[in-house]
C-alpha cells in the first residue's frame, strides 16, 4: 500500500500545533468582536473577506514562497472549527482550502500564480467537486487550439459566483484532468438549508477550460482537494457542535422550570454528558487528523465522526431549548442548518465508511 | 358493523360528488407540518362534509355525530383517507383536543355553543396553556384571572399557541389562585379570542413559517359562564386536554409525515446498495408500526406518551434516513426533495416539544405506566 | 406479486385473538407455578413435556383433523410469548412450530401421520434449517430404491436430540426437496449462550432419507416453516423482554440508593421509559403479525423488532440492575443469554431487512 | 527524549532475552477479561521486568520507577507493547488504582511497604468499596473501624472486590463517623488480607467466572499505621482511587478488547456487503479514536468519565457488530469466535458498573466537566 495522499505527508510537529491553537484563540476573539451572536441569514461572506485582509487566512494553505502562511492541517483543523463555530460565510472551503490544496500538487507558472491570488484574495480561483460522487459527471473535449471545452454539471457545491474561477475535475477520454475555466460556466445559487453559505449547481455547456494537470497528477490533486475539504468540513462540524453544546449547557443553567434551572435535572444533566462524549469523540477524531498528518483514513474518520457529532448535537440543542429553540430570533437552528449542509455537501457519513473500508482492506 | 356499509357507499357518493381525487397509493403528495393548503377551500369542505353527515362518526348525535362506536368510527375514517381531502391540519387542534375537553368538561351551554361549531369549521379553536416561564412546568404559569362580579378580568401572556391568529375561541389556564398554590390555582376558561385587550403575535419559526403565536391579555374581561370546569380545578381539565393532544399526535388521522416508506423509497434511484435497502426496510416497518401503536393508543389502553415517543423516534430516524439517500442533494434547493426534508428537518423537531417535551413523556410513562415512585418536581 | 405464504392465509379474527389471550394467561398460570423462578441451567426439556402432557401445546399448530389444536398465528404469538417470559426449553420451535407448519401444507398419509406424531408427542419431528442461509447446505443423491441418501451440514440450528425424526431441506440435483431422516444423522449438541436451549450441529454423510415433497410444494414447505420460525422466536423475543423489563422496575422499585429507590431517580425512570417504548413497538409487531395473518412480511417485522428489542431491554437490564445482575444466581443473564441466542437463531436484523426489502421491491 | 532510545533498546534486549515473541500485528490473541493466563507466569515475568529497570518509567526513583516524564514513560509502554506478555490484567488494580493512591495519600513508611512491592508484583492488592447497600451510593457504606487504642477493629461486608481471593492487602473504606455524616465519617485503610477475621468468597459471574469477591470482616484488628490519610477523610482519599479507576479503564494499558476492528474483521469471510464494510469502518474508526482519547485523558486533561463513557459505547458496538456478523454462529460453541463472542457479551457490562455506572459518570460530566447544577442526591 502507498501511502495515501493528505493535505501534508508528515505528522504535525509539537510546534505546528502551539501555533494552531494560537491561531485559533485569536481567531476567536477577532469573530467574538465582529460575528457573534450569530446571525440567521448570511453575511455575504463579509466577515471571510475581513479575516482575509486582516488576516491573511485565504493564503493558509499556500505555501509561503507564493506569498501564502504555508500551514498544515493542525493549522486547519483549528481555522476551520474556529470558522465553524461562528458559521461563517464565504468560499473558505472552496477557496482556501481546496483549490490551494490542488493547486499546491501542481508545479508551473500557472499553478503558482492561481496559488498567488488565492493568498492575495483577489480573482481567488474555487474548487467545485461532487466529493465521493459516483461518476464523474464532466467531460471534457479537445479544440484545435489545444485547450478544451468542458461540458456536464456538477452540484450541489460549495463555489463562489463569477467571476471567480472554478477548478474543475473533469474526464477528457477516459483520462482525468484538472481544468481552469475563466469563464463562460453557468452557476445557480440554490437558496437552502445553510443560510450563511450557499451551495451552487454549475453547469458547463461547451465552456472553454485550460488543462492545467491530466493523468495521475490531475487525480492526485482532486484527491488532495478532495481530503483537504473532508478535513476542512469536519472540523467545522466540530465547531458547530462545540457552539451548539455551549449554547444549550448555558441554557440549562439559567432556564428554569419547577423551582430551579432545568440543568439540575438528571435527564437533563445525563442527556448533556451523552452529547459531550459525542463531542470528544469528534475532536478526538480532530487530533486524530493531526496526528496522521491529514492523512485520507484519518479525513474519513474525521468526516463521519463530526458530521454525526454536529448533526447529532445541533438536533438535541434545539430539542433541549424548548420552545425558543424553536423561533428564527435564536441561533439554535442556525447552526443546525449549518451542520446539516456542511454534513451533506462533505459527502454522507456510509459514502465515507465505504471509502475508508476500501482503504483498509486495500493489502 | 351497523351501518358501515350504508355509511361507506355515502363517504363514495359525497367524494364523488365533490369530485375529491382518489389518494393514488403510490404518489407522494402531501405536505408535513400542513397549514398551507388554504384556509377558505378547507373551511368550505369541511362544513359539507359535516352537513353530509360524515365528519364526525364517533361523536354524540346531539353535537352533529354519528354516535357510532370506535372501530366503526376508525373504518370509515380509513373509508373517507381513500380520497385526498383539502388540508386537514388547522382543525387538530379545534376537533381532536379543544373538542373533547369540553366535552368532558364543559356545561351543556358550552356544549350547545362550540362543539358543533368546532367540528362544523365555524369557529377555529386554540389551546393557551405555556408561558415564557411555564413551559414544562405548567404548574408555575402566572397569566391571572381575578373575579369581579360575574365576571374575570385577565392579564398575562401565553405563547406557543398554534393558530391563534386563526382562532375564534381559546382553551385559557389562568391562575386565580396563590402563585405557590401551583396546579392546585389554576382555571380554565373559553376566552373568545376577539375580545378587547388580546393581541396575538405570530412566531417567526425555525423554517421561516409562523403557526406559533405569542397572546397578551391586557384587563381582558370574560364572563363566568366561559369557565370551564370548577374554579381552582383548571388542572384536571387541562390534563384531560393534553391526553387528548398526545393521542392526537400519535394517532393516525395526524400523521405527521405521510408516507415515509414511499417518500423514502423514491430518493434511492437506480439499483438500491444493501446499506440503503436495510434503511428502506426499516422505514417500512416503523411505518406499519406506527399505525399498530396508534390503534392501540385508541382503543387498547397504551398510554399516549409511549405512542409519542415511538413517534418522535420514527420522525428522527426519517430525518436521518433521508439525509444519508440524499447527499448533497438535502440542499439541492427549492422544489426539488432535498427542500422537503430540510424542511423536514427544521420543522419535526417540535414534535418533540408540543404536547409535552420527550422529557416530560418520559416521566409520565415511568410514574403512571410503570408505576415508579413520583420523581420530587415541586 | 402474489400472496406470501405464511402461518395462515386469513387475518386473525377477533375469536382467535380472544382464544389467544385466554390461552396467553392460562399459560403464564401454570408456568407460574412450574417454571418461575428462571433457573440459570436448562431444565432438559421437561416444563416443555409436561405443557405437552397437560395442555396438548404440541400440537398448537397441527390440524384438528389430525388431533391437533388447529390454532393459528394469534395463538402461536401468545404461546411463543410466555414460554419466552419463562425461558423454557425443549423443541418447541424446531417441532410443534417448524415441523407441524411445514407438513401442514402437505397432502399424504405420511405428512398426516407426522402430524399426529407431533401432537400426540411421540417420535415427533423437528425441522433443522439454517433460515435465511444463503445457500442450501445438503444435498440429496437419489439411491436406486427410490429413497435418497443426504449429504453436507446445518448449524448451529434448533433441533432436538435422537432419536428425534428430523425434516431437511435439500437440493437433489437443482431441484428443492423436502425429506425425513428417521436416524443416521450424527448430532452435535453445541454448549453454548443459550443454557435453557441448547443449539445443534447436524451433520449428514450418506445418511438415509425419504422424500416428502419436491419442487414448488416443498419450497412452499420449507417457506412456511421458515415464516413460523421466524414468529415464534420473534415472539419469544417479546416475552424475554418484557420479563426483563419487569425485573428491572421491580429492582427500580426495591433497591435503594441515595436515600430512595433508586428508580425514582430521573435518569433510571428515563432510562425505562425508553425501554417501554422499545418493548411497545415490538408488542405492535406481534400484533402487526396477528393483524395480517402471519404473513411473511409482517414475520420479518416481528424478527426484527423483538429481536432488536430484546437484546436491548436484557442488556439495559443487566446494568440497571448494577452487580446483582451480574451475578450466575441473578436471571437477568437467562434472558440476556436467551435473547441473544433467539436473535442469532432467527436470522440478525440485517438479514431479514435486507429479505423484507426484495419483497417490498418485488411489484 | 532523554533516555528514549538506550531504554527503547534495553526492551528489545530485555525481550530477546526472555524470548518474548513479537505481537504480530495482524494475529488476534488477547483474550478480554483477561486474568486467566497463569498467575505465576505473570508475577514471575512482571518481577523479571521491575527489576530490569523496565516496569515503570513514570514512577518515582525512590520506589524504583524511572522518573520520566509522561509522554517518554508512553512512548516506552508502546515500545513494550510491541511484545506478546504474559497476562497483565491481575495488576491493573494494583499499579494503576491502589498505588497512584498510597503514592498521593500514603505516608512515607505506607509508600515503602507497599509501592515496590504492587510494581514489582510481590503483592497484588484489591479495592474494599462497594457494599450490598453501598454501590453507586459509596457515602451510604456500614462496615465500621472502632478504635480501640492503637488499634481499629473493623466489622461488616464489602462486595464486587476484583481479585481479593488472590489480594495480600486491600484498599478498605470503613465508617468511623455517624451513618448521618455520610462521606464526611469515612476512613481509609490498608488492610492485609490475611489478618484473622478476614473472609473472602468468591462471587459466580454472569458468565461462570469468578474474579468477584464478597469480604467479611469479623472483629479485624488493624493498627492506627495501616489508616490511609487523616481519620474522617476516607472520601478525599476513596476519590483520588476512582479517578485512576477511571483513567486506568480508559487507558490504552488496559484495552478492555485489543484489535476490535481486526477480531471483527475476521468474521466476515469473503465478499464483505455494503452493510458490513460499514461496520468494519466505523469499528476501524473507533478503535483508532479510543486510543486518541485514552491519551487525551492522560496527557490534555480530558475527564475520565468521558473516556469511560465512550469506551462503554466502543463496547457495546463492538459486541452488537459481532452479532451482526455472526449471525447464527453467535452460538456456535467452544473453540469458536462466537464463543469468544458470547463471552464478551456477557462479560462487557460489568464495564458499565465497575468504577462508577454509566449513571455515575454522566453524572460527574455533568457536575464537573459542564458546570451544571449539582443533582440533589444527598
Amino acid at each position: 500500500m502507498t501511502a495515501p495522499p493528505g493535505v501534508a505527508s508528515e505528522p504535525a510537529s509539537e510546534l505546528a500545533t502551539e501555533l494552531a491553537s494560537e491561531l485559533a484563540s485569536a481567531l476567536r476573539d477577532f469573530l467574538g468582536a465582529h460575528a457573534e451572536p450569530v446571525v440567521p441569514a448570511g453575511d455575504g461572506g463579509q466577515v471571510w473577506s475581513r479575516l482575509c485582509g486582516e488576516l491573511g487566512l485565504a493564503g493558509l494553505l499556500v505555501p509561503e514562497s507564493h506569498g501564502g502562511l504555508g500551514f498544515g492541517p493542525a493549522e486547519l483543523v483549528a481555522v476551520a472549527a474556529e470558522l465553524g463555530r461562528a458559521v461563517v460565510g464565504g468560499p473558505f472551503v472552496p477557496g482556501a482550502v481546496a483549490a490551494a490544496s490542488a493547486l499546491s500538487t501542481l508545479d508551473g507558472d500557472c499553478a503558482g500564480e492561481l496559488l498567488a491570488r488565492i493568498a492575495g484574495g483577489r480573482r481567488s480561483p474555487v474548487f467545485v467537486h461532487m466529493p465521493l460522487a459516483a461518476a464523474r459527471r464532466v467531460t471534457a473535449e479537445s479544440t484545435v487550439d489545444g485547450s478544451v471545452t468542458l461540458t456536464g454539471s456538477v452540484g450541489p457545491v460549495l463555489a463562489a459566483p463569477p467571476p471567480a474561477p472554478l477548478l474543475v475535475a473533469a474526464d477528457l477520454g477516459g483520462t482525468p484532468v484538472l481544468v481552469l475555466v475563466e469563464g463562460g460556466a453557468e452557476l445557480t445559487e440554490l437558496p437552502s438549508l445553510d443560510l450563511s453559505r450557499p451551495a451552487w449547481r454549475v453547469v458547463f455547456d461547451g465552456t472553454p477550460a485550460r488543462v492545467l494537470a491530466g493523468g495521475d497528477r490531475a487525480a492526485g490533486a482532486v484527491r488532495r482537494a478532495e481530503v483537504a475539504t473532508w478535513i476542512a468540513l469536519g472540523a467545522e462540524c466540530v465547531g458547530v457542535a462545540g457552539h451548539a453544546l455551549e449554547l444549550t449547557v448555558e441554557h440549562a443553567k439559567t432556564r428554569r422550570q419547577f423551582g430551579r434551572p432545568i440543568g439540575a435535572f438528571q435527564a437533563v444533566q445525563h442527556k448533556l454528558a451523552d452529547l459531550t462524549v459525542t463531542l470528544e469523540v469528534a475532536r478526538s477524531a480532530a487530533d486524530y487528523v493531526v496526528r496522521c498528518g491529514g492523512d485520507e483514513r484519518s479525513a474519513h474518520t474525521l468526516a463521519v465522526k463530526a458530521s454525526e457529532a454536529a448533526v447529532t448535537i445541533t438536533t438535541e440543542a434545539v430539542q433541549l431549548h424548548g420552545g425558543i429553540g424553536f423561533t428564527w430570533e435564536y441561533p439554535a437552528h442556525v447552526l443546525l442548518r449549518r451542520a446539516h449542509a456542511a454534513a451533506a455537501l462533505a459527502g454522507t457519513p456510509d459514502q465515507h465508511r465505504r471509502a475508508l473500508f476500501a482503504l483498509l482492506d486495500e493489502r | 358493523m351497523t351501518g358501515f356499509e350504508d355509511l361507506a357507499a355515502s363517504i363514495h357518493a359525497f367524494a364523488a360528488a365533490e369530485g375529491l381525487p382518489r389518494r393514488d397509493p403510490d404518489a407522494v403528495t402531501d405536505e408535513p407540518g400542513g397549514g398551507d393548503g388554504g384556509l377558505a377551500r378547507s373551511v368550505a369542505f369541511q362544513r359539507r362534509l359535516f352537513d353530509a353527515g360524515l365528519a364526525w362518526f364517533d361523536g354524540p348525535v346531539e353535537h352533529g355525530g354519528r354516535g357510532l362506536d370506535p372501530a366503526t368510527s376508525a373504518a370509515l375514517r380509513d373509508v373517507l383517507r381513500e380520497y385526498v381531502l383539502p388540508d386537514q391540519t388547522y382543525f387538530t387542534v379545534s376537533r381532536r383536543i379543544v373538542a373533547p375537553t369540553i366535552l368532558a368538561h364543559g356545561t351543556p351551554q358550552q356544549q350547545a355553543r362550540w362543539i358543533r361549531m368546532l367540528w362544523r369549521a365555524d369557529a377555529l379553536a386554540c389551546q393557551l396553556f405555556s408561558e415564557p416561564e411555564a413551559g414544562s412546568d405548567l404548574a408555575a404559569l402566572r397569566c391571572t384571572a381575578v373575579r369581579d362580579g360575574d365576571a374575570w378580568v385577565v392579564n398575562g401572556q401565553k405563547v406557543w399557541s398554534s393558530w391563534a391568529h386563526l382562532s375564534d375561541v381559546g382553551e385559557l389556564l389562568a391562575r386565580t389562585g396563590a402563585p405557590a398554590d401551583r396546579h392546585r390555582g389554576i382555571t380554565a376558561f373559553l376566552v373568545e379570542m376577539h375580545l378587547p385587550g388580546i393581541t396575538v403575535r405570530p412566531i417567526r419559526q425555525i423554517n421561516g413559517e409562523s403557526h406559533f403565536n405569542e397572546v397578551f391579555f391586557d384587563d381582558v374581561r370574560i364572563p363566568d359562564s366561559a369557565r370551564l370546569g370548577a374554579v381552582d380545578d383548571g388542572w384536571t381539565v387541562a390534563m384531560s386536554t393534553l391526553t387528548s393532544e398526545r393521542t392526537a399526535m400519535g394517532g393516525r388521522d395526524k400523521a405527521y409525515l405521510s408516507h415515509p416508506y414511499r417518500r423514502l423509497r423514491a430518493l434511492a434511484a437506480g439499483a438500491v446498495g444493501d446499506t440503503d435497502q436495510q434503511l428502506l426496510a426499516e422505514a417500512w416497518m416503523r411505518e406499519q408500526l406506527a399505525g399498530v401503536t396508534a390503534d392501540r393508543v385508541a382503543t387498547a389502553g397504551l398510554s399516549p406518551s409511549v405512542g409519542k415517543l415511538a413517534l418522535v423516534d420514527d420522525l428522527l430516524f426519517y430525518g436521518r434516513t433521508a439525509a444519508r439517500l440524499l447527499g448533497p442533494d438535502l440542499v439541492a434547493g427549492a422544489g426539488t426533495p432535498g427542500a422537503f426534508w430540510s424542511d423536514f428537518l427544521l420543522s419535526s423537531p417540535a414534535q418533540r416539544i408540543a404536547g409535552g417535551t420527550d422529557q416530560i413523556q418520559r416521566g409520565i410513562v415511568a410514574e403512571r405506566v410503570l408505576g415508579l415512585p413520583r420523581d420530587r418536581r415541586t
